[in-house]
């Protein structure tokens, strides 16, 4: 039988909310195991090109990329943590508290006293005529193939979807040399902050609010798309549909919490739209319900990168605090990070999500 | 729920209820409710490896497993069902690992023979002509019966479910059992969590919850649950007909029509009980027996581990027919992992008792009261 | 007419592990199969290599909009170990060397 | 505010130089980008489909076939649809292909080595049993 290797805290996923969460830990003093299934860390910093902005402790004026190194400096000076790349945590087991992870050669047990879930989050599907063409990709990918790996996605992006990350990689994409046809919203209006649309706009590249993409064209590979103008309730108008020449169909329609980890430990979970789709009920310190269970970052329901080092943090102080590690004034720091999170979430697009986070919260805010 | 009042309940909505509903149907008792707590197929049903085979050890085992193997083979024109059941008879491959397994294989092929089961005998070697790659280190022999096979358990319950509904059987999904009203050892009404159903006569196919059901009746009924676990592959191209089975490792394996490998292992020392979660252990147990006895087939990817609950009895062999001392409260359950290759027979005898008090075969031998008789039937081939 | 080359035949698809559309999604609950559960079990759908992840967001909002419930209401099926596929010979392994 | 129109591009009226009514996928690798640098590893040769091609060693074989043009990785086993790259974190189904010899290899994750057989997977892919 493998031999199973014990430590007080593990935490899955070492982007911004999972390096935030160790580092918290690591502090404590827990035996500290960070893992993730990528061969480097930083989850979704490594594909952010642009600079951050918000208060000095969230990195502000620091590109996201550059945020991975200044974690992992501090993190490899502590003899209690342990850091895992390039394995993925495939099961976590509720009724032995065992955490399973694998390589594809090797295959290890580690059981642990606590677990931090911060697998962040991934693409929403959109159902549209032939969606499965090779070409439709999800904003995700683009932004892997081209900012991690360095190949050119194609030569004509139609991106569908104008939420942040949409507008971004719609920038990142001209910057690495590719046209962008024509970025399209379903909505009435544009979804991520107006600072990226003008960079686009000023890039030449047409925003279509109130339109989709219907169709993609091609036998066996995105060779262009149908778009068409959808009314309030997303409503085709028929008659409305014009074909645009691309030969990928970038997908930033929303994201969507990973969070199979919280499933298989029998979190309770709620449906909350403003946080992406099904997110587990937490307590304010991040705890989920399954007391061994906690939860940081786009897992948890999607924000943004400065809140997910916050919640993280949060989550990493709790678990420790839990096991009765001692934290240096650890009620100051909570009450700080909480106020930094409700300063975070105060913005203009805070409120929607302000509201999402009351509902996934068990009332009275404990368990 | 449209109904307040039938002349059946049947309690359970996995293959041996819904069969015993159609079964009922199809003799002109139409007046039958259905009950489910979620939806068909939910339980046991959709969570078992769906083998069929004929090669067991006791005679009564046999003749229903036949007589359920007929059925299986005409099941979608006898239940109009499309797509299909996809039932497909690529057999099943028994591996003896001793001496004395190997006798008693040799007298459960007589006796499977005396019943015109067309079962073979194989060297080892000749069992690697059916399956090329199996490791047959340590193997004494082997049986095999080509008519033995496999089903798709959710499409068998749902064809079962959709021919009663047809004859006019209502099945409420949803909906749980809280009581059985019983005066004077007569049913009066099932009492749900959706309104009360006045009747006089109920069948318990509630599989692991058998006895939980029993006893709203006031019946002791030694029913209990007991997980076991089981994972699925990849798919691929075809590669292994047969279900292949060991008791001696307590494995059984087989690649399905959709070309994944579904396979299980019985774990040592499980309680009773009701939990169906996974664990690693039985991750673990299960890649080192495939790697042993299958080598290839551990080179595939495991894409999902589950679990369910045989409905277990003190003999592992089924309770069915009537229990005193409540007048018509029928028994179809602890099937100890049998259920669904046995369920289409169980349907027609069940049918039978309820509808004339006898059944075409004679099942008293399984009779509830069997227990407190102390007449255990012990069957030797069994998967742990 | 401009000439165009030929195009994939316009199946939305739901399902891409299993090869189910949006057609067949759509049949399968005027049929009366009303849950995630029922679907995958008699369609396949989301039990592929991807336990899911892309259909049952989809087929819930096909289910909410069909059943007229918000999809808050639509009970969502658990997910199983293992998160990606793995190697039964890997598992079989654990930390020992080849 | 002018889009180009679909069957103007395929026509190649758009872009002088390219060939009649065929869109050839020229993409290429990025060398220089205004803030990323990318792996500068080892070049490895590996076949698809019998087709010698390079790529760099540890990148995932995902990234070397696209960067030398090839978007359909394996036929879907019921359909027959053509996929491709997708999700790009080894999760989905969509770029499941046969690497020397080994079926349902995830190309998206999976690294590059010196050598390797690529074949684009038709259906389920075939175990290697001998």
């Amino acid at each position: 039988m493998t031999q199973l290797r014990e430590v007080d805290i593990a935490v899955v996923g070492a982007g911004p909310a999972g390096l935030a969460a160790t580092l918290a830990c690591g502090e404590s003093g827990a035996a500290t195991l960070l893992v993730d299934y990528m061969d480097a860390p930083g989850g979704q910093l490594i594909k952010q090109t642009h600079k951050f902005f918000g208060s000095e402790r969230q990195f502000a004026g620091t590109r996201g990329i550059q945020i991975p190194a200044i974690f992992m400096e501090r993190l490899s000076k502590m003899p209690n943590v342990a850091l895992m790349w390039g394995a993925n945590a495939s099961g976590y087991y509720a009724d032995s508290g065992v955490l399973t992870l694998e390589d594809g050669s090797k295959f290890v047990k580690v059981k642990a006293k606590r677990v931090i879930i911060a697998t962040g989050a991934a693409e929403k599907p959109l159902a549209f005529e032939n969606n499965d063409l090779p070409g439709v990709y999800g904003a995700g990918a683009v932004q892997t193939l081209m900012n991690v790996h360095g190949v050119k996605p194609g030569d004509r992006v139609l991106m569908v979807g104008s939420g942040n990350i949409g507008l971004i990689v719609s920038y990142q994409l001209i910057q690495a040399g590719v046209e962008v046809v024509a970025l399209v919203e379903a909505a009435g209006c544009i979804g991520g902050y107006l600072v990226h649309a003008a960079k686009l706009r000023r890039a030449g590249v047409p925003i279509l609010t109130s339109h989709t993409v219907v169709r993609a064209l091609g036998e066996e590979t995105v060779r262009g798309a149908v778009v068409a103008q959808v009314d309030q309730s997303w409503q085709v108008i028929p008659g409305s549909e014009r074909e645009v020449a691309c030969d990928v169909i970038c997908l930033a329609v929303g994201l969507t919490p990973l969070v199979d980890m919280m499933w298989q430990a029998g979190c309770e979970m709620k449906y909350v739209p403003a946080l992406g789709g099904h997110v587990p009920v937490r307590d304010e310190n991040m705890r989920a319900s399954n007391p061994a269970v906690y939860v940081a970052g786009d897992s948890g329901g999607v924000e943004e990168a400065s809140s997910a080092m916050i919640s993280g943090e949060i989550a990493g102080i709790s678990a420790a605090t839990s096991l009765g590690f001692e934290v240096k004034e650890a009620d100051a720091r909570l009450s700080r990070l909480k106020a930094d999170l409700a300063a975070i979430r105060s913005g203009p697009t805070g409120e929607k999500i302000c509201a999402g986070i009351k509902c996934a919260t068990v009332c009275g805010g404990e368990w | 729920m449209s109904r307040n009042s039938a002349d059946v309940v049947v309690i359970g909505g996995g293959v041996v209820g819904c069969a015993v509903a159609f079964e009922l149907a199809q003799r002109g008792c139409t007046n039958v409710t259905l009950i489910e707590r979620d939806t068909v197929a939910s339980g046991s049903s959709g969570r078992c490896g769906a083998g069929v085979r004929q090669q067991f050890g006791t005679e009564l085992n046999c003749v229903l497993a036949r007589e359920a193997v007929r059925i299986f083979e005409r099941m979608d024109e006898y239940l109009d069902y499309k797509p299909s059941v996809e039932f497909r008879q690529s057999g099943y491959l028994m591996l003896a690992f001793s001496d004395h397994q190997w006798e008693q294989f040799l007298a459960n092929v007589a006796l499977e023979r005396s019943l015109d089961i067309d079962v073979k005998t194989l060297t080892p070697e000749e069992a690697l002509k059916i399956v090329p790659f199996l490791n047959i280190d340590g193997m004494v022999g082997a049986t095999f019966c080509q008519e033995d096979g496999h089903a798709n358990p959710f499409h068998t319950t749902f064809a079962y479910a959709r021919a009663a509904r047809r004859l006019g059987v209502e099945i409420l999904t949803h909906t749980e059992v809280t009581g059985i009203e019983v005066e004077k050892g007569r049913i009066r009404a099932v009492v749900t969590d959706r309104g009360r159903i006045a009747t006089s006569t109920v069948v318990n196919c509630a599989g692991a919850y058998s006895g939980h059901v029993a006893a709203m009746a006031g019946i002791d009924l030694p029913v209990w649950g007991e997980r076991h676990q089981i994972l699925i592959t990849e798919p691929v191209e075809p590669i292994m007909g047969p279900m292949v089975i060991s008791f001696h490792h307590d494995f059984y394996c087989q690649q399905v029509p959709h070309g994944s490998f579904i396979m299980g292992i019985g774990m040592p020392g499980e309680p009773k009980g009701y939990n169906i979660h996974s664990s690693v252990d039985f991750l673990e147990g299960m890649a080192r027996s495939l790697r042993q006895l299958l080598p290839p087939v551990a080179q595939l990817r495991v894409v999902r581990q589950w679990a369910g609950l045989y409905d277990r009895s003190p003999d592992a062999q089924p309770i069915l027919g009537e229990c005193p001392p409540v007048e018509r409260f029928f028994n179809a359950n602890g099937f100890s992992g049998h259920g669904f290759m046995l369920a289409p027979i169980v349907g027609v005898i069940m049918a039978e008792l309820v509808t004339t008090g006898s059944s075409s075969i004679d099942v008293n031998r399984l009779d509830a009261g069997r227990f407190a008789r102390g007449e255990l039937v012990l069957e030797p081939a069994v998967v742990g | 007419m401009a000439v165009r080359e030929k195009t994939a035949d316009g199946s939305i698809v739901i399902c891409r592990c299993e090869d189910i559309t949006l057609s067949e999604i759509r049949d399968l609950i005027a049929q009366g199969y009303h849950t995630i559960d029922e679907i995958k079990r008699v369609s396949r759908a989301g039990m592929g290599p991807c336990q899911g992840r892309t259909c049952r967001q989809l087929i819930a909002r096909e289910l909410a909009a069909a059943l007229g419930v918000p999809i808050e209401q639509v009970e969502m099926p658990t997910f199983r170990p293992p998160s990606r596929p793995v190697l039964l010979s890997t598992i079989a392994r654990g930390e020992a060397d080849e | 505010m002018e889009i180009a129109l679909y069957s103007h591009f395929a026509q190649g009226r758009e872009d002088s130089g390219r060939p009649l009514g065929r869109l050839r996928p020229n993409v290429v690798r990025l060398k220089d980008h205004p803030i990323l640098e990318f792996p500068t590893g080892r070049e490895v040769e590996f076949t698809f489909n019998g087709k010698e091609i390079e790529g760099i060693e540890g990148e995932p074989i995902a990234a070397a076939l696209h960067a030398a043009g090839v978007r359909i990785l394996r036929h879907s086993p019921k359909l027959g649809r053509a996929r491709g790259f997708f999700c790009a974190i080894g999760t989905c189904s969509s770029c499941l292909m046969t690497v020397d010899g080994v079926p349902n290899v995830r190309v998206c994750t999976e690294p590059l080595k010196q050598g390797m057989v690529v074949e684009t997977q038709e259906g389920h892919g075939h175990l290697p049993i001998d």
